[in-house]
């Protein structure tokens, strides 16, 4: 049984039934629900579907629901809301036309709509037997059994250029003989020249009187590299002193050493007097 | 003349009626199509042979030609899915005939709902449970899909906005369709009116289409699913 | 008439020359064998192909048969140990490449062993070690080899007769030299910034040829081989 048959009948045995006068057997397992089972009697009807009478099938699902309650299967809930349904068509078949209440379709119309959904399911039904009776790949007709791959060739190029071919010699080359050439390690000391030539440059901001310390660069201000900017300095101060460029004064041996422009003019009044003179 | 001669002759008499219509194709044109459509593990479609053919190539006209030139062959070259391929001729399915594993085997409800499906695509699982007249059981869809035959192909502008329905390249390569289009009893049925949700009555024939339906959105996988109520039988 | 009709009609000519000598052979004989041949994930023999004829059938007939038909199409008919199968024409196989553009460097031993090759030459495998001062791993030469842009040019008249290696013809497009001799020289790579201005004490640039040297004999690729010590680096 398949999974779609045990939801739907599940509560059934294989029991066959007798549907009709004409001992018509139904063996019920198997139903797709209940226009299914509709449409199997239908069928028994030996009409056309689009002429089948709808009263004489209400009056077989009927009996067969009947049946079955004799036989106390239970059935599936689908199946007794058909049975309620179609109990109601025919009543309203067997009286005279006429219109429902609120324009509810006649029971002609009911009877027309499940005609027409009989055959609606009837033909899906041909459909799937024509659609799965065509030529299926790979079981009736076959492609290549031995299709030949794509193949995919990598075409290699190179992006070295010259350049990278000379680069990768010099640096070969010079390797293999001892590496770079030497450099030596630059000594933490601020070199005269270079002093002198800041100093230089600072001659404008320092026209009053400097201390010396307070001139060093910045980045030699901490341990053996001030000693050293310090020594500096102040010989680049000397020598620009000798030079006229500056003008020096100590107050005592070991004193700071103050500084000053040496070419501000000719003695003009200066609020600030030497510190510590 | 031996049979296989005259078999060739005629051959050679439609493709000279052929050619007198059209320009006359290269024939080397004609062997690399050949060559393409042999080698390869899928079909290809035109777009595919012309980017492997020299410039200019009349690849729809080698393809009726090559078509007519296997017509009568153990090899056919179809079209499915709008794309071309050589399969063996159905009529030599006998000696090739391959049976399928079981577990591919097919229930009826699945085969009927893959029919439905087909047919009346884009199409949600309510109208499927209304043709049926049976709720659906867990496994059909997912089996279909699991196959790669039927696809979720949007969402129905209707309250709850159900998914949709709709099959796949793959339905087409299997069953040897060229579009979904060519389904076997398409006109009778839509003719009929049984490709409509209500019985016949001034009613417009749509097309049955694997494109996205008027009243029908895209599928996003991130919408949040709503109920759907399963087919309602006294409503009928 | 057109092209394609000529070529049929020439496989009919032969058709019909063929089948004067045996028996005509059943047309729906050819079309199965047609069909197991191009459905079969193998090739087949003759023995294979008879279990799935009808009985009596001239395998051997057919398939001599079917090889002709398929002689000058897109797809041939081969025989290769006994077994038959379809397979693309061979002057058609290009089809069934799909060429990709792929763009690399080379390895830093690749390029410096290439450099060194290149002003060096001739130069035997021990004397590009001792001039590197490394050792030189297996498959940098045959790198270079396989890209074309070295060869073997010849044999050292040492010991051993050592090959020599040289740059070729393509080393020269790739670099966009003219010839090797376009080598820049020691003041050359100095100017343009490759060496120092003072380069370390034994540096020197040799003057690239890729004429055979005076130490050299051309090589003879039929020469047996005798084992070439690799270079020692301790008295390098």
């Amino acid at each position: 049984m398949t999974a779609e048959q045990a939801e739907t009948f599940d509560e059934f045995q294989s029991t066959a039934l007798v549907a009709d006068d004409e001992a018509l057997l139904i063996t019920v397992d198997g139903f797709e629900g209940p226009l299914d089972l509709l449409l199997t009697l239908a069928r028994n009807q030996k009409v056309d579907i689009a002429k089948i009478s709808i009263l004489k099938l209400a009056e077989q699902y009927l009996e067969f629901v009947e049946s079955a309650k004799k036989l106390n299967l239970e059935l599936a809930a689908d199946y007794l809301v058909m049975a309620a349904w179609l109990a109601y068509l025919k009543s309203r078949l067997i009286l005279p036309q006429e219109k429902g209440p609120d324009g509810e379709p006649t029971a002609d119309e009911m009877a027309t709509r499940l005609r027409w959904r009989l055959q609606r399911l009837d033909a899906m039904r041909a459909a799937s037997t024509r659609l799965m009776g065509r030529e299926r790949l790979d079981r009736d007709v076959f492609g290549r059994g031995d299709p030949e791959p794509i193949n995919i060739v990598k075409l290699r190029t190179y992006k070295d250029t010259m350049y990278d071919l000379l680069t990768a010699y010099a640096t070969d080359r010079v390797r293999k003989l001892g590496g770079k050439s030497y450099r030596p390690q630059m000594a933490p000391v601020l070199a005269i020249e270079e002093a002198r030539e800041r100093l230089e440059r600072m001659l404008g901001r320092i026209s009053d009187w400097s201390a010396l310390t307070t001139l060093l660069p910045f980045e030699w201000s901490g341990g053996a590299r001030r000693r050293s900017a310090v020594a500096s300095t102040l010989l680049a101060a000397l020598e620009m002193a000798r030079d006229g460029k500056v003008e020096l004064q100590q107050a005592s041996p070991f004193a700071e050493i103050y500084v000053r422009d040496g070419q501000r003019g000719p003695d003009l009044p200066s609020e600030a007097s030497a510190p510590g003179a | 003349m031996s049979s296989v001669a005259k078999m060739i002759a005629k051959i050679e008499d439609q493709m000279d009626a052929e050619s007198d219509d059209k320009q006359a194709e290269n024939p080397e044109h004609l062997r690399m199509v050949e060559a393409l459509l042999f080698a390869a593990s899928e079909p290809l479609d035109i777009k595919a042979l012309s980017t492997s053919l020299p410039e200019g190539a009349d690849v729809a006209g080698l393809l009726n030609t090559l078509e007519e030139v296997y017509e009568k062959r153990g090899v056919n070259l179809c079209c499915v899915a709008g794309k071309y391929q050589f399969r063996t001729a159905s009529d030599l399915a006998f000696l090739l005939r391959k049976e399928q594993p079981e577990q591919k085997r097919l229930s009826k409800a699945a085969i009927e709902t893959l029919a439905i499906i087909s047919y009346h695509q884009p199409v949600t699982r309510a109208e499927i449970e209304d043709i049926r007249g049976v709720a659906m059981s867990k496994g059909t869809i997912d089996i279909l899909m699991e196959i790669g035959w039927i696809k979720i192909s949007g969402r129905k502008r209707t309250p709850g906005r159900p998914v949709t329905y709709g099959t796949t390249e793959a339905f087409l390569v299997q069953f040897g369709l060229e579009s979904i289009g060519h389904l076997p009893g398409l006109d009778e049925l839509k003719a009929a009116g049984f490709l409509e949700a209500i019985p016949p009555s001034g009613f417009d024939v749509p097309n049955p289409s694997d494109e996205l339906g008027a009243d029908e959105d895209p599928y996003d996988p991130n919408e949040p699913e709503m109920a759907t109520g399963s087919a309602n039988l006294d409503e009928a």
